[in-house]
């Protein structure tokens, strides 16, 4: 066990370092793939605390990703906030009282009731952003129209791209690092352990003493922080936020994203997150039907490693270890 | 101008039926795949943009050939008839593989599957609208106080309700049909019983195939058909058989009626609403009766 | 209280911090702080180390950009003559229309005028690569298709006659579809990875205010064909240097304002119905401000706002019908336009009321005889390729696009064309200037002094960086020689008519209407 | 023979259900297995049904070894089943409910018919509910449907799963007089009991398995004086 934990510590440093050289190394516009996959990292770990620890399926997860988007953006149009750092405790804590209620909702219901749910809340976020076009902008969503502070250190004077790929990038794997770090304390915390069960066997685990509904919507809150987060850090990558990004085929991606890497694998999504986003690059330069590559993609993961490419890189792992 | 006048009134509710009539076949086919498979059928809305594209492509291959243009309703129920060989296809060749999978793996397996189709139709037909040479006055039109109406539109409803009293005659009077009723209430007991449930299920979701496809083919003298129409009339049928109740077949069949009722009439008196109402209502439903008005409880 | 006791289930605010140290055994807290703390030192080492470097290395790179100072300017006769014969107007009656009647020019090699003169520096041997930037599928598909098939007849015949100053020209086709950070992503690839000269197309609004900035940021000419609505970028975008924005959303609207009232002087009654999003909105709200200036007496009794991804308009059209409006307004575009028209024929709603489609043109060759009746209001944005008079260019390449397409081009294509006719000339005329291949900046600065011949006739940008156009609209009617519509009468109204002088509001603009 | 079990292994989420079983029922047998809750009798006829892939060992009804076999095809070859939950569909009537096994096996409207009439001529009861939905009679009814579907298409072999349980005693010696009464007219019956008074007079052999394992194999009399099943049934 203690061996198994200093390789994964081993192989994470070295991950985190490679992930620190990626500016001087990789040509810019990998660089920008890679910050906006890290900025989808505090996503894709917050949507798996939903599904891949508790068991809820969660069809409207952009809702969040919108939310800390336009919490960032409505807070540095209207009251010129600039600290990075408030910016994402502001974006945390709309999404922990839009989390607490529409969780509160959800919760109650699991499995397919869940997801449409889930699904129908996410579509009237939408519509509400479309509609309520004096705070949101309608459909041409809200811009950003300048760069925050980060750790209360001004770094405006850089080139849009140079403030990217330098500060902000470091910044955005600092945080990524902590919430990482985090999420993993929580689920392998007593309630991590208590929602695994509660995915296991519900009944049991109502036995056991736990409050499925309370634990659930924990789980759904602590996920909509996560994702939350995460859409902070992306509006200033892409400096503009549309209500797409509460649109049911965001969370389609966020579900896809998830999946690819690997559910049952704490570090699954993870590399879901950059697989896909280079995936999808190389897709979409090389032929224009990349539906048909994906819905395909889709198909033969959930056929043959419903684990994943985690699940598939461990599958190989034994294999080589066996023979 | 007064608010609703009687012709206001027959247009609306004339125009409500006829909207629910599609979204009734459309929700049939998510109704009885979920009902036997227990899989909601992502599918049915990729269904129903093939069954409108081939639907196109046969009129205007018939109408060319010289036949006349008073076939043409058989034409389209042909078109719709003639792609139920999509249905055993994909049932063995996808769905077969995800059935003993958690749910939703099944909901994104035919996610996969939408997003396919979607391309295939692009490859197919292009991003240009499609549209028949079948026109929709073909068949006259219909007066009434001072309003008119093409006589198509009867004939859909009509033929709607015709396949709705053909399906539940179907599953209450037929071998196939019970079996079917069977396999739904419970697999196993079924199999124990002789029942071939992949003979079932491959049935079952030919019947959704069809529905799907029947109903894009219906459409296509009203309209043109466009890329992204699927995922439209997807939106919309999961709206009414989450309302029906997930697997109820009279349940869809009213539900689609009120869907249907209340666009028309939400979109004449407060037109901003008509996309909110009706999420709100499945909100609600899912929150008073997640089961649905007539859904089974499970 | 004992160390290990079991936790209490409850715990009151005032006793947190006590009882948050008994509950955690000594162990455990000591390695979940250090967890804490390894992980808040990595990243605040990784943040703090990375930006203080990101922040120095890349600071006293910047240099101030080179200027060239330009020679007075040197055109050769010829070019300067086009620039004034473009259009001469003709007012019209009351109604304050103007026709435009255009000079038809010789042949497509009008600009090629100073290839010939010899350069003192070497042009690079390298292809030109542009990005092409389209929607490749959705609803909105038909338009971008269009404009990007007309990419390719453009490149063709620059290649066939040389290429830009001998250099080839090389086309990267991306996809526009999808949220907005992707479209972002595929702009910066094209820019940064793929290393594009200039990148061309883009169709909806929303693309457009986020392509705005970002050409600017990093330094890429962008032109647009159609993604554009003045309102966010005049916030966004006050002094653009590398992003070239289409004509106002709102022209097809005021284009047809101005005809609905010549057209259909009687209507009292306006239903709206448009996409939910600004473009819609934008339109209908134009063409109630100038309809009201020519006819104050009308008034808007129905909007609808359909979603902008629908299919499916049973709905609003059985609204409009009951409505009984003397007139439907509606910017329906792509196919929604064909949909549109279609169902309400279907139902007959134009018996009773008439309508201005001020885009629907824009997917002319769908709109069969047989659902389109005739008298209806069309728009064909830039270009109505079925114009009666002559103008080589636009036979030229009708002709091609149909023999390579199999099917009539639509106005898209005059933009598309346009766009890369007027990058050729400003490169041209930098390099005329310079005597060496310019840079990106220096061709953006020509971008606004060249007039070039485009399917439509000559067009140029307006000085803000706005494509200056006519409006082609008229009156449906079936003809013998084609299963589609066509227009007649066809009218143009000119671009001083469609949209506000440079820094003018609109609303202060319409004012200004007689 | 009709019914030879030999050998069979059977684990469930990596715990042991039945190990080493094997057992056999003669032709015109009442054969029944007894055993505690969870002993594995429920899953021995789950197995033979088919439902379950043994890991090991053979099944082999009339000669013919049907291990590996899928329910329908065992149902077919003739193995009537009546589940210990009886499994009645909601959605179909009493008398569909009846019919269903006979649809399966594509029989015509007469051979239906016939078979339903056989089916009322031993449960009557039956016929004054058939267009009632399978649900809304009484559990003994509901008991006594299940082994009607079971029964309609005369197999060869009828597996019960605790026909007596949760019966009233009325109820209980009516099914039981039902049962001799299909014995006389030759029918092979295997059945479980998970208490001693649930194994019905008639029955020509008892079984008795516990943890997996069958611990005994005799006739009533010589079982209550085994001392292992008598541990089993805390009769010490």
């Amino acid at each position: 066990m203690k061996k198994i934990l200093s390789g994964n510590l081993f192989f994470t440093l070295i991950l985190i370092a490679l992930l620190a050289l990626v500016p001087y190394i990789a040509p810019p516009f990998y660089v920008y793939l890679t910050l906006t996959s890290l900025a989808y990292i505090p996503v894709v770990i917050g949507f798996n605390i939903l599904f891949g620890y508790t068991g809820l399926l969660s069809f409207g997860h952009g809702l969040f990703l919108a939310l800390g988007m336009y919490t960032t953006a409505f807070l540095m149009r209207n009251y010129t906030m600039e600290n990075l750092e408030v910016l994402i405790l502001a974006s945390a804590l709309s999404a922990f009282i839009v989390g607490l209620g529409v969780g509160y909702i959800c919760v109650k219901y699991t499995r397919i009731y869940f997801a449409l749910l889930t699904l129908a809340f996410g579509m009237v976020f939408y519509t509400l952003l479309i509609k309520f076009t004096p705070i949101t902008g309608g459909d041409e969503g809200l811009r950003i129209t300048f760069k925050p502070l980060l750790l209360g250190l001004d770094f405006r004077y850089l080139p849009h791209l140079d403030f990217l790929f330098q500060p902000y990038y470091y910044y955005v794997l600092g945080i990524v690092i902590i919430l990482t770090v985090l999420a993993y304390i929580i689920v392998s915390s007593h309630f991590g352990l208590s929602l695994k069960a509660i995915k296991e066997n519900s009944e049991k685990a109502e036995a056991l003493g736990i409050n499925i509904k309370r634990f659930r919507l924990y789980s759904f809150v602590i996920s909509a922080i996560y994702t939350s987060i995460g859409g902070a850090l992306l509006a200033h990558i892409t400096s503009h936020v549309t209500p797409i990004f509460s649109y049911w085929t965001t969370s389609g991606e966020i579900v896809f994203m998830t999946l690819l890497g690997g559910f049952t694998n704490f570090f699954g999504p993870i590399i879901g997150v950059f697989v896909y986003t280079l995936l999808r690059d190389f897709i979409m330069s090389t032929i224009i039907y990349w539906r048909i590559l994906f819905g395909a993609a889709l198909l033969l993961i959930i056929i043959f490693v419903p684990g994943g490419i985690s699940e598939g890189l461990i599958r190989i792992y034994k294999h080589f270890k066996g023979a | 101008m007064a608010l609703l006048e009687p012709s206001t009134i027959t247009i609306l509710v004339l125009t409500g039926i006829f909207s629910s009539s599609i979204i009734f076949l459309i929700s049939a086919g998510l109704q009885i795949v979920f009902g036997i498979q227990r899989i909601l059928n992502l599918t049915v809305g990729s269904f129903y943009a093939i069954g409108a594209y081939v639907g196109i492509t046969f009129i205007n291959f018939f109408l060319k050939m010289g036949f006349s243009v008073v076939y043409g309703l058989l034409f389209l129920i042909l078109a719709g008839l003639s792609l139920s060989f999509l249905g055993p296809t994909i049932e063995r060749g996808v769905l077969n593989f995800v059935y003993k999978k958690e749910e939703a793996f099944q909901l994104l397996a035919t996610f996969g599957l939408v997003l396919i189709f979607e391309d295939m139709i692009k490859l197919i037909w292009g991003s240009y609208p499609q549209i028949s040479d079948f026109g929709i006055l073909t068949y006259g039109e219909f007066r009434f106080l001072d309003t008119s109406f093409p006589v198509y539109y009867f004939l859909v409803i009509i033929s709607a309700f015709l396949i709705a009293f053909l399906l539940e005659f179907f599953i209450k009077k037929t071998r196939q049909g019970k079996k079917m009723r069977s396999v739904a209430d419970d697999i196993e007991m079924s199999e124990g019983l002789g029942v071939k449930v992949r003979n079932i299920y491959i049935l079952s979701f030919t019947i959704g195939t069809v529905l799907g496809t029947l109903a894009g083919a219906l459409i296509i003298p009203v309209t043109a058909a466009v890329l992204g129409m699927g995922i439209e009339a997807i939106v919309l049928a999961f709206a009414v058989v989450v309302i029906a109740g997930l697997g109820s077949m009279r349940g869809a069949l009213l539900a689609s009626l009120i869907v249907g009722l209340l666009q028309a009439f939400i979109t004449f008196i407060f037109p901003e609403l008509t996309t909110f109402v009706i999420y709100l209502i499945v909100i609600a439903v899912l929150l008073i009766k997640p089961t649905g008005l007539m859904g089974k409880e499970i | 209280m004992e160390i290990g006791k079991p936790k209490p289930k409850k715990i009151s605010k005032e006793a947190f911090p006590e009882i948050l140290k008994e509950r955690m055994s000594r162990r455990e807290a000591l390695s979940t702080g250090a967890k804490i703390g390894i992980a808040a030192a990595i990243a605040a080492i990784v943040a703090g180390v990375g930006g203080y470097f990101g922040g120095v290395s890349t600071a006293p790179t910047r240099v101030a950009t080179q200027t060239i100072t330009q020679p007075a300017q040197t055109i050769t006769q010829e070019a300067q003559t086009i620039t004034q014969t473009v259009i001469k107007t003709e007012t019209l009656a009351a109604q304050t229309v103007t026709q435009t009647i255009t000079q038809p020019a010789q042949t497509i090699t009008v600009t090629q005028i100073i290839t010939g003169t010899p350069a003192k520096v070497p042009v690079p041997s390298e292809p030109l690569r542009f990005g092409v930037m389209g929607f490749q599928t959705g609803s909105f598909a038909p338009a971008s298709i269009a404009g990007m098939n007309a990419a390719r007849i453009w490149a063709d015949w620059v290649n066939q006659a040389g290429g830009i100053l001998g250099r080839k020209v090389e086309l990267i086709f991306e996809d526009e579809t999808g949220p907005v950070d992707v479209r972002k992503e595929r702009f910066t690839k094209l820019t940064v990875e793929k290393k594009v000269d200039a990148i061309i197309g883009t169709t909806a609004t929303s693309t457009g205010l986020a392509f705005g900035p970002l050409a600017e940021q990093l330094q890429q000419i962008w032109i647009s064909w159609d993604a554009t609505t003045q309102q966010g970028l005049e916030e966004t975008l006050p002094n653009p240097t590398y992003a070239f924005k289409s004509i106002n959303n709102e022209a097809e609207s005021v284009a047809g304002a101005v005809l609905t009232a010549r057209f259909f002087p009687d209507i009292r009654t306006v239903a709206g119905i448009n996409d939910d999003y600004s473009y819609g909105r934008n339109n209908l709200e134009a063409f109630m401000a100038i309809l009201k200036r020519f006819n104050p007496k009308v008034e808007l009794v129905k909007e609808l706002w359909p979603k902008p991804e629908g299919t499916d308009y049973t709905s609003e059209i059985a609204t409009l019908k009951a409505t009984k409006a003397d007139l439907i307004h509606s910017s329906f575009w792509s196919g929604h336009a064909t949909i549109f028209i279609r169902q309400a024929n279907a139902v007959g709603l134009f018996k009773d009321s008439k309508a201005a489609l001020v885009t629907a043109g824009g997917v002319l060759p769908t709109l069969k005889k047989d659902f389109t009746p005739e008298g209806l209001l069309i728009g064909c944005n830039s270009w109505y390729f079925l114009e009666p008079r002559g103008w080589p260019l636009r036979e030229a390449f009708v002709n091609e696009y149909v023999k390579r397409y199999n099917e009539f081009p639509v106005y898209e294509c005059d933009h598309a064309f346009f766009s890369f006719q007027a990058y050729k000339a400003a490169v041209e005329r930098a390099y005329e200037i310079k005597g060496s291949w310019p840079t990106k900046e220096e061709i953006a600065k020509q971008l606004t002094q060249v007039t070039v011949p485009s399917l439509s006739g000559y067009r140029s940008f307006r000085e803000d960086h706005v494509m200056l156009t006519s409006f082609w609209q008229g009156l449906s009617k079936h003809s013998p020689d084609y299963d589609f519509i066509i227009l007649d009468p066809v009218i143009s109204v000119p671009p001083e008519k469609l949209q506000p002088p440079p820094g003018m509001k609109f609303h202060d603009w319409v004012k200004t209407w007689a | 023979m009709i019914l030879e079990v030999e050998n069979l292994n059977v684990f469930r989420d990596g715990s042991h259900i039945l190990r080493n079983v094997s057992l056999e029922v003669k032709k015109g047998e009442m054969v029944c297995l007894v055993g505690r809750n969870g002993a594995g009798k429920t899953t021995l006829l789950r197995t033979i049904m088919g439902y379950i892939k043994p890991k090991s060992g053979t099944i082999k009804f009339l000669g013919r070894n049907i291990t590996g076999h899928s329910p329908h095809e065992v149902s077919i070859l003739g193995i009537g089943y009546s589940p210990d939950d009886l499994k009645i569909f909601p959605s179909l009537s009493v008398e569909e409910n009846i019919e269903l096994p006979l649809i399966t096996r594509k029989y015509n409207k007469f051979m239906v018919k016939e078979g339903l009439d056989y089916i009322y001529s031993v449960f009557p009861v039956l016929q004054s509910y058939k267009n009632k939905p399978g649900t809304h009679i009484s559990g003994g009814e509901r008991r006594m449907l299940a082994i009607a579907r079971a029964l309609v298409t005369r197999p060869s072999l009828i597996l019960l799963d605790e026909p007596f349980e949760g019966l009233a005693p009325i109820m209980r010696s009516r099914l039981g007089d039902r049962l001799k009464v299909l014995m006389e007219q030759g029918l092979t019956l295997f059945l479980t009991s998970s208490n001693l008074y649930g194994i019905p007079e008639g029955a020509n052999r008892i079984y008795c398995i516990e943890r997996g394992e069958i611990i005994y194999h005799g006739n009533l009399k010589e079982m209550l004086s085994d001392k292992q099943v008598k541990e089993v049934f805390g009769l010490i």
